[in-house]
């Protein structure tokens, strides 16, 4: 699979996350906020970092990067995406995800471990998940709050988008513990923890792994 | 503005050397770069003392940060620097606005930087301005460097009296040189290379930061404080990254980070470095605000701004790269032979000054200096020690963990993901290096009691203290920057303490074999009553020359022994977090400590760290003595300790001094012992892993369940 | 063209946590204003803008907003639109 | 006692360089509202708050932005206080 990492002005992540993929076999490609093109991927990557020094709120300017008019055409089309942390923020801007992002509830950035339940993994990105797996990763973030509104929330609910929660303690607040979610045709997914940070053990966790691995072809 | 901060002698010293009067303008332009700040007056004679040379050593003082190498042709920039007075008076931006500027120290060198350490220093929580100072302080660390991407792994905080309204914020950053990478100097040299300057665009802000930083901090200075600076992490972070391209191309020349005296300071100092002088053209500094004289030009302290000096023909590809950062990027000047500094400004030339003059020509101050004496711990104050004060203590010491984990949670720790022994949960940071097998440790440590009780011993205490960290996580120490933080040098007893200070690293660091690389001085902390403590800060950093050599600090498994490698008697209760914080005195005799002892721990260490198994965790003895330390080995490996201390002797419980707590298994205690005896080192069995048991008998008898319930 | 000073306030949508506002009626109260009932925090955006009449800038800063500068699922906003 | 709202705006001084403001500007001119001069993000403050009158609110609000809420180094902050 070709697989696209895009960079945004602020982004800090690109690089861990390429790291990541070249783990598990992939030469992944960067794609700039600038340009139009996509590449020929099949996957886009929406990286940690502050994109636009997440002024004014989180991921809301770079959802109007030039780039990004391509990244919604390509969901729209049925394309993978995925948003790790600044990138799951920028897709709630974008709408490409239901939503928003609010600073975290106890008002402050929080870096640490958390644990995950997989609750659903009956899609492309957590596929080589079981579900009810409990899994461990780093988040680092300021805003990182899930909020929507219950009636929306209730949809969520019952198309199983909800595909990560926080196990355990709920370190910023998100509604029901949310850490995750897809869209309803399950190829955009955005998530707040770090897997990228996640898949050598001296870091402290592998099971990051996983989300890379599902990105191999199958044979 | 004229002069400014200037004593008469060094007026006259001015018009000697220039053979005229200086008009107002370069009057301004020598009181900056004049001031202490700058010009390093009143420390640069005794910093010449430093051992800065080593095989390993590919650059020490005298750059905007030093390197050193690390085999295969990766090396390790870095360089501490501190913010003390911005932090004084805006907090917030103070603290970000430190962390900017030592990171573009790094970036000055073509390295990308890869991780930053704080060392704070506050007066206690509970009173007047200090919340406030230390919430704002942390905030900006965090919110600078979250945004660029450059993890915080570790540092300090500590709360004393004297720190109150003058907080310290000293910054360390590392970065690194890949084997692909060039590293560049401040530089600027070949006659009719141009000058770039990229980045942000210049307003009003930080005017006379340098002087100010050389001034006490009283409540005039707060009234007239010059503009504040701004930190724009989003800037910053663009920087990074535009000047990482740029120098990976062809044709820069020098590279320099424009920090306190904005202009002034980076023309003058990288064309004196490059034995040729400067032509700056002020009109083609793009400007912020409307109508700025050159004066304002000239020393602007505006942030997230770099100097390139780039090869004519090369400028345009230079250029390009700035443009697709979104970032200014504009030909200033030219580089010259005559070693001047010259300015134009609306056609007119209105500085022409040599660089000499500038950069090394101010008068060097050597200003007298007394000792003094402190009071010992009196009898009545030992007999007066009770029970229940090891109760309080060890709340103390759970309240102290759980206060520096309020302040690394705020701070990215994993990005980049390198990150392998992250802060709190060891005494040095350690970092892998991707694309090799290597780590670093790195630490930064200081001791303002000691050093204020006796400054020569403090200071060599903390070099000591800082090689045992990087030892314990199974580094071997390759270098030092050092932060020196003192109060008014024309005070007698402040000089004092300088001296003995810089004497005491200088001895430690040569039979340590551990060379100073890059430092920083700040003076004028706090005056008279309320002056602070000496407080140098040692920023150290060491190889892991195989990450599998990495020791950590946590207990491991039950039935393990427990070893202290030192001798209970060294362990003394003068200048100790325990007198300070159950008795509120600071006071007695500081800790012993032997500095050929400690070159003999640093051997033997550096060789068993390659033997696998054999050291199974360590942490050294320090604040809040082998209480602190079993509290924290025990917290952090989630096992208790059964310790049996020999007597009841309260130094041995809560006393401070040198000394390594390791854990070995019972299979390996006869190779443990063995090799100690080859370095004819002494150690004692103290104890014993437990699961759940926490025992220091006769003192403590409790479980870590029961200790910990607050976490 | 006239150019026109506009002030726009965003706040959370009323019933949202606003972890900030709190934080600081907290440390209100403990510095001694216990009169302080209730602290919400919001962003104050000033803007310089040209315009030929106030109700053109009104409009113009309403659509930056609904599109931008104010997110609909958590925020609201009001715009007060000065003359310079 | 009555119960008062008071809106306390908090802004950058003049001069002061306000990055967030000039990062929001260039947003707004690459979405095309090129009319915009100049943008400057402050803190808005809406506090409910007991008092007697609306003098008295006032300075107490005064009081507050002066010792905490505002930095008067960096800071200028105006208040406007609403009658429930
Ligand atoms: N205490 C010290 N020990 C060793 N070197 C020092 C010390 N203080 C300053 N230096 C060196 O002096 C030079 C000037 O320091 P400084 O003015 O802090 O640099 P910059 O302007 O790049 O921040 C640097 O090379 C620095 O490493
Ligand atoms: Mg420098």
């Amino acid at each position: 699979m070709k697989v696209g990492i895009v960079i945004f002005p602020g982004t800090n992540c690109d690089m861990d996350t390429y790291h990541a993929l070249k783990i598990v076999g992939l030469k992944p490609v960067y794609l700039w906020h600038k340009e139009h093109d996509l590449k020929d991927v099949d996957l886009v990557i929406l990286p940690g970092g502050f994109s636009y020094g997440d002024y004014l709120r989180a991921g809301a300017i770079a959802r109007f990067s030039p780039i990004m008019r391509e990244v919604v055409d390509f969901a729209n089309k049925g394309g993978y995406v995925l948003g790790i942390c600044n990138g799951f923020q920028i897709l709630l801007e974008a709408g490409l995800l239901p939503g928003a992002m609010l600073p975290n509830i106890t008002n402050s950035f929080i870096c640490k471990e958390v644990y995950l339940e997989v609750l659903n993994n009956n899609n492309f990105f957590l596929r080589r998940y079981s579900k009810g797996e409990i899994i461990k990763m780093p988040i680092a973030h300021k805003e990182g709050r899930y909020y929507i509104s219950q009636k929306e929330l209730e949809e969520l609910k019952e198309n199983n988008q909800i595909v990560l929660k926080y196990f355990g303690e709920n370190p910023n607040g998100s509604i029901e513990s949310i850490a995750g979610i897809i869209n309803k045709r399950g190829n955009v997914m955005g998530m707040m923890p770090h897997p990228e940070r996640a898949v050598e053990l001296f870091l402290g966790s592998q099971s990051g792994i996983n989300l890379f691995l599902s990105f191999l072809d199958e044979e | 503005m004229g002069v400014f901060g200037l004593r008469e002698e060094e007026i006259k010293h001015a018009i000697k050397v220039l053979g005229r009067e200086p008009n107002d303008l370069e009057w301004s332009v020598i009181s900056v770069i004049w001031s202490e700040h700058c010009s390093y007056k009143h420390s640069r004679k005794y910093l010449k003392e430093f051992l800065t040379k080593a095989e390993w050593v590919e650059q020490g003082p005298g750059e905007n940060a030093g390197i050193i190498n690390l085999g295969d042709g990766y090396r390790i920039v870095f360089k501490i620097e501190s913010h003390n007075h911005p932090s004084a008076v805006e907090p917030f931006q103070g603290a970000a606005t430190g962390v900017g500027g030592i990171v573009r120290d790094i970036l000055a060198l073509g390295a990308r930087p890869i991780a930053l350490l704080d060392s704070l220093r506050f007066g206690p929580l509970n009173k007047g301005r200090n919340k406030y100072l230390f919430e704002g302080v942390v905030g900006g660390i965090s919110f600078y460097g979250n945004c660029i991407g450059v993890p915080v792994v570790g540092g300090e905080i500590v709360f004393e009296e004297c720190y109150s309204s003058n907080p310290l914020v000293n910054v360390m950053c590392i970065g690194l040189l890949t084997p692909d990478q060039k590293s560049y100097r401040g530089r600027a040299e070949g006659e009719g290379n141009l000058l770039l300057l990229v980045g942000a665009k210049t307003g009003r802000d930080g005017l006379q930061g340098a002087s100010f930083a050389s001034e006490k901090l009283d409540e005039e200075v707060h009234k007239k404080r010059p503009s504040v600076q701004v930190g724009d992490p989003f800037l910053g972070k663009l920087l990074i990254e535009a000047c990482l391209e740029a120098a990976s191309l062809d044709g820069i020349i020098g590279i320099q980070d424009l920090g306190a005296a904005g202009l002034v300071s980076a023309l003058s100092e990288s064309a004196r470095r490059g034995k040729s002088g400067v032509e700056l053209i002020l009109d083609n500094v793009p400007q912020r605000e409307e109508n700025m004289s050159a004066e304002e030009i000239l020393l602007s302290e505006s942030q997230e701004r770099m100097l390139l000096v780039v090869r004519p023909e090369k400028i345009d590809k230079v250029i390009e790269v700035f443009r697709k950062w979104d970032l200014e990027a504009s030909i200033i000047g030219k580089v010259i032979s005559k070693e001047r500094f010259v300015v134009y400004f609306k056609g007119e030339k209105i500085v022409d000054l040599p660089t000499e003059l500038l950069v090394e020509g101010s008068l060097i101050f050597d200003p007298p200096y007394t000792p003094y004496e402190v009071p010992s711990i009196s009898s009545d104050l030992y007999n007066s020690i009770k029970e229940e004060h090891i109760a309080n203590f060890v709340e103390v010491l759970v309240e102290d963990l759980l206060i520096k984990e309020s302040i690394y949670r705020k701070y990215d720790y994993s990005v980049q993901t390198n990150t392998i022994l992250p802060p709190g949960l060891g005494d040095s940071a350690v970092l892998r290096i991707k694309g090799t097998n290597k780590g670093i440790a790195i630490t930064t440590d200081g001791n303002g009691r000691y050093c204020y009780l006796d400054p020569r011993k403090g200071a060599i205490y903390s070099v000591a203290e800082a090689c045992r960290n990087i030892l314990c996580v199974g580094g071997r120490p390759l270098g030092i920057t050092d932060g020196l933080n003192f109060g008014d040098p024309s005070d007698p007893k402040v000089f004092y303490q300088f001296r003995e200070v810089v004497k005491g690293i200088n001895l430690a660091s040569r039979v340590l074999e551990i060379p100073v690389v890059s430092g920083n001085v700040s003076f004028y902390n706090g005056q008279g009553e309320n002056t602070i403590y000496p407080t140098p800060i040692i920023g150290m950093v060491g190889i892991l020359e195989d990450i599998n050599y990495l020791i950590t600090p946590g207990f491991k498994k039950p039935g393990n022994l427990v070893y202290l490698i030192g001798d209970l008697s060294w362990l003394s209760l003068g200048g100790s977090r325990f007198i300070k914080d159950i008795f509120n005195k600071v006071v007695g005799d500081v800790p012993w400590v032997d500095l050929i002892w400690e070159r003999k721990l640093k051997l033997f260490w550096e060789e068993i760290r390659k033997e696998k198994g054999i050291l199974l965790s360590a942490h050294d003895v320090s604040e809040g003595g082998l209480l602190a330390t079993f509290l924290e080995m025990a917290f952090w490996g989630n096992r208790g300790v059964r310790v049996d201390l020999p007597d009841d002797k309260i130094e041995y419980l809560v006393g401070e001094g040198s000394g390594i707590v390791v854990e070995v298994e019972r299979e390996g205690e006869r190779e443990f012992l063995e090799r100690l005896g080859k370095y004819a080192l002494k150690a004692i069995k103290i104890g014993e892993v437990t699961d759940n048991e926490f025992v220091i008998s006769p003192y403590i008898k409790t479980t870590l369940s029961e200790l910990f319930k607050r976490r | 063209m006239k150019k026109w000073t506009v002030i726009l306030e965003i706040f959370l949508k009323d019933g949202i946590f606003d972890p900030q506002g709190k934080t600081i009626k907290d440390a209100l109260h403990n510095l001694g204003f216990k009169e302080v009932e209730e602290v919400r925090m919001g962003k104050v955006l000033k803007i310089d803008i040209y315009g030929d009449n106030k109700n053109e800038v009104f409009e113009k800063i309403k659509k930056m907003s609904e599109i931008f500068l104010a997110n609909p699922v958590t925020e609201d906003f009001n715009i007060r639109v000065e003359e310079e």
